[in-house]
């Protein structure tokens, strides 16, 4: 079995949730190689975009941003903020667009909190805010969530509701008006996890080789349903030639 | 707004003309590209204070602003500059300190409220944010948006599809407009009319820069206007919004202007140590912005190597292979 | 939609695919430049009818569509083609007749209603209109409202400014998005996946396109994806948004298509003279649409000097000195 | 005294109307000439801009419609529709910009018919609709209007108010909540109509040379105040000049 690292295996995760033909709303860092190597191994037909308004760039050298020089390079379009924002609101297109988030907090429902912690006009931890984030929460048919697996970013409750999940279940969504699909898979250090099809509650899907079901319990500041996990089948010797090789040769973000 | 031939100035005197104490602004650019760095280090170097400013995750000069003090409220959607901070540092501890009044808003909620503002109606609808924070937690109170009318009376509003369900759609967030005194926007050419042209991504530069009362354009080359009208389908802002045209090349210096330059990772991670430490950056102030006289001085600071290491190549319009850790 | 690397297909396969009887539809271009007259010739031969049309003023395509009988309800800004005609003939008469259900808008109202159909909003706001009959007179019954699910159920609603005085307005109108089925369009360039260059301007043809469920592009040129892509400033529509690339060059004769020719007057004034009379339209007909096979042989019934006759001058973009009277 | 048509007195006339600095909203035909003519002769700083997206357009040849290929040459930007008429709803731009409008029908508030006669649904005599003049007539600073001076165009109430004029009087347009300001003057083939300051009733402002007052009245379906009016200046020959050198000179619509 090849050897990997923790980003690694998050980022072959991922990129195997993508499907052939999808529209990826993609952000900078780990979530852009997940994107880059499921074009090589899985989806040759999905479409990075970025909510900066780049639409399917030739990414040679790896962004630091969404507004790097290097997604402007050789796209189908360049356009701007409100095209692409609203290329993921359309009624046509959405349906077909995912994308990839991060975040600071997550409930049970998937929900994130990329805003702060402690009172909103004065917290004690100040993150960057939305951003594009809610948007594409709001709109996109479904959502690939990268995390780390703390007890402190699984929580009970989000101080503040950044991006919207399934909100308070399975009606959440359609009660609030939310015009896409939730979070269909949450993929952190150890585990993944999805939803359930009927509460919409987080459960364990899957863990990664050598990372017990309760170390994942440990690690989380609320109870999820561990009956259906099985072990994450690991990067494959191909998978990892496509991430060092093609999507991040100089090591800028797998390290 | 202004239809006369020439309206070329220098930074000095567009910043002293068009920011005032006060201002509500906006500024162009995204993260760590094309942000109007000379314009925002004039502001800071006029002590211009309590601006209200109005931004997407325009990065790098949100940064510096709130840093200087000339910031004393914001409405953001986001505060980080890629790597280098992930969180803006000076924007995170005013906000964790009390010091400036802020709202939040999304990406598309702000490039949509400069949308309003540009194309003339009270607000514009979007089903982005519902059931989130974004629609609850209010940034200004509702004795300060009573009081100053250049503050909505509702930070948005979640009405029902007047349509019934006409677009599938149940209810919509409808966001107030955006009309700023003063937009500040760096491209890459502009003729002394005012008729402009952005390589890359424009991000909400258009929007921005329609929706506001008066607007200054730096640009790093001043052209002749036959070069830009000979294909006027590149152009994406018509002479007659510009009040001030203003040429300083390397006028987006420390971040990118595609086509010309690469963001200077150096300098960014070197603002990043300045910025961890409230001395420090007086520090960083004094070396970087009070201790030179205008931008040209700032890159003789940073030296020649620098500048010659960010040169875009030609073909992909980047630094290639700059060492950006 | 479709993300697939190669949609090329020849115009009766993306007419028959796309446009059925009944479809609701839209087209591009503007009065007498880059109407997809290859398609609109297209859609007649095959004999589709009852279609619905979404027309800003759109002249001489909409007025074959209407002559030909394909169109039974429509909603429209403007109905005109230059001197050409300054009413569109067969329109008219359509209307007079009462042969067609029809409803007001203005130009505005129309690009903003297929702008809320692109950007996934149930309606878009504007100020125009108020006061006036186009908010007064509806075309389609309340009825006809109820039982047809592709029509709103109102055609516009005047609303109280929800932000009180916020952008000096106290009242606005919102317009209900469109959704086509179909959207044709005719561009100077294209590539097999569809990535869009028009030059000129664009008209109403972007939010259109991106309005629709699907898109049907006809192209001047057929070009490889490494022109486009080596400067995708100059692009406007995004591949994934395209579900055919027909390439039909002159695919908007007689119509105008900038840089690549000139309408052309002798073609139009003889439309003209065939439209005031139903027995000679049908002729009309018979001569020009139903007696060619395809566009080609349309360009050949009018000869190679006509076609000659209106090349672009390639400093101006239209055809110097034409005769136009 | 130069000789002169009546087109070209109708175009000089208007052409006077033009400020330096105004954004003239233009249609085509007589409307397009008197736009060239004032930045020629009164106001070399005001802008031609079309509803089709065309800005400051280099008309080498007078186009035949808004979106004429003549109209996209060497303009300061190409857009399209949704851009143009929004920057005459743009609350800064707006102030500066003007129309010039025609129109089937016109009433003493200077309300514009330019869609049909009759019922609306089974008309007596249809027209073009709309177009971009409505749009134009609700959101410009000040309008100019060109109409033939006849008893069926000037009428008590149009069949179909297509474009606003100053509605039911001063306070119509304010009660109905438009933003721009309603139409400043009526140029005919005999005259020109003002709008008194508070009634904002038609009046006659100013009649041809060789025309009476009388004669006008005549003409029109509604009385209107011919007290205040004076003769026309003719055009001079410069004036005729530059509209006979340098705006049509292949004589496409002044014949």
């Amino acid at each position: 079995m090849a050897e990997y690292t923790l980003r690694e295996i998050m980022t072959v995760v991922a990129a195997r949730e993508i499907k052939d033909g999808d529209i990826v709303f993609c952000g900078t860092g780990i979530s852009m190689i997940a994107a880059m190597a499921a074009k090589h191994i899985n989806a040759p037909n999905s479409v990075i975009f970025f909510e900066t308004g780049a639409i399917d760039s030739k990414l040679e050298e790896l962004p630091l941003t969404v507004a790097d020089p290097r997604v402007m390079y050789f796209t189908s379009m360049n356009g701007g903020l409100a095209d692409s924002f609203a290329t993921m609101q359309n009624k046509f297109i959405s349906k077909h667009v995912i994308g990839i988030l991060g975040a600071a907090q997550i409930d049970k429902f998937g929900n994130l909190n990329s805003t702060s912690i402690g009172d909103y006009l004065r917290p004690k931890a100040r993150f960057p805010g939305s951003g594009g984030a809610c948007d594409a929460a709001s709109f996109v048919s479904r959502s690939i969530i990268f995390m780390q697996h703390e007890k402190r970013k699984f929580v009970q409750k989000v101080d503040y509701l950044t991006s919207p999940g399934w909100l308070d279940g399975p009606k959440g969504r359609k009660k609030a008006g939310l015009p896409g699909g939730g979070p269909s898979v949450v993929v952190t250090n150890m585990a993944i996890m999805r939803f359930d099809e009927k509460t919409k509650e987080m459960y364990l899907s899957g863990y990664y080789p050598g990372i017990t079901p309760q170390k994942i319990l440990d690690n989380m500041g609320f109870e999820v349903d561990i009956s259906r996990a099985k072990e994450v089948k690991p990067p494959s010797y191909e998978e990892l030639i496509v991430l060092r090789e093609k999507c991040d040769p100089q090591r800028l973000i797998l390290e | 707004m202004n239809t006369e031939k020439d309206k070329v100035m220098d930074i000095k005197e567009a910043i002293k003309r068009f920011v005032k104490n006060g201002s509500h602004i906006s500024i162009g650019g995204f993260t760590l590209n094309r942000n109007p760095m000379a314009a925002v280090y004039e502001i800071i170097r006029q002590n211009i204070k309590n601006l209200h400013l109005y931004a997407h995750a325009n990065g790098q000069a949100v940064d510096e602003l709130i840093g200087a003090g000339c910031i004393s409220k914001l409405e953001i959607a986001y505060g980080g500059n890629a790597r280098f901070a992930p969180t803006c540092i000076r924007f995170k501890k005013a906000i964790q300190d009390g010091k400036i009044l802020f709202e939040d808003y999304t990406n598309y909620q702000m490039a949509l409220r400069f949308l309003a503002g540009a194309i003339g109606v009270p607000f514009l609808p979007t089903r982005s944010s519902l059931g989130t924070d974004i629609l609850n937690k209010w940034g200004f109170s509702k004795d300060l948006r009573k009081k100053d009318p250049k503050i909505p009376n509702k930070k948005v509003i979640v009405m029902n599809n007047p349509f019934d369900s006409w677009g599938d759609a149940s209810k919509v967030v409808l966001l107030p407009a955006i009309t700023p005194d003063v937009t500040i926007i760096h491209v890459q050419k502009a003729d002394k009319q005012g008729t402009i042209r952005m390589k890359g991504l424009t991000f909400a530069d258009v929007e921005q820069a329609k929706s506001s009362k008066y607007l200054i354009v730096t640009c790093e080359e001043l052209v002749e206007s036959d070069e830009l009208r000979d294909d006027p389908d590149q152009n994406q802002i018509p002479f007659f919004y510009v009040d001030a045209v203003v040429h300083i090349p390397y006028g987006a210096y420390p971040t990118a202007c595609y086509r010309y330059y690469d963001y200077d990772p150096i300098y960014l991670n070197e603002y990043r140590r300045y910025a961890q430490d409230d001395d420090l950056f007086k520090k960083y102030l004094d070396k970087f912005v009070y201790g030179v006289k205008d931008h040209q001085e700032l890159l003789n600071v940073v030296g020649k190597e620098r500048i010659e290491m960010i040169k875009a190549d030609p073909r992909t319009g980047y630094a290639i292979n700059l060492d950006r850790k």
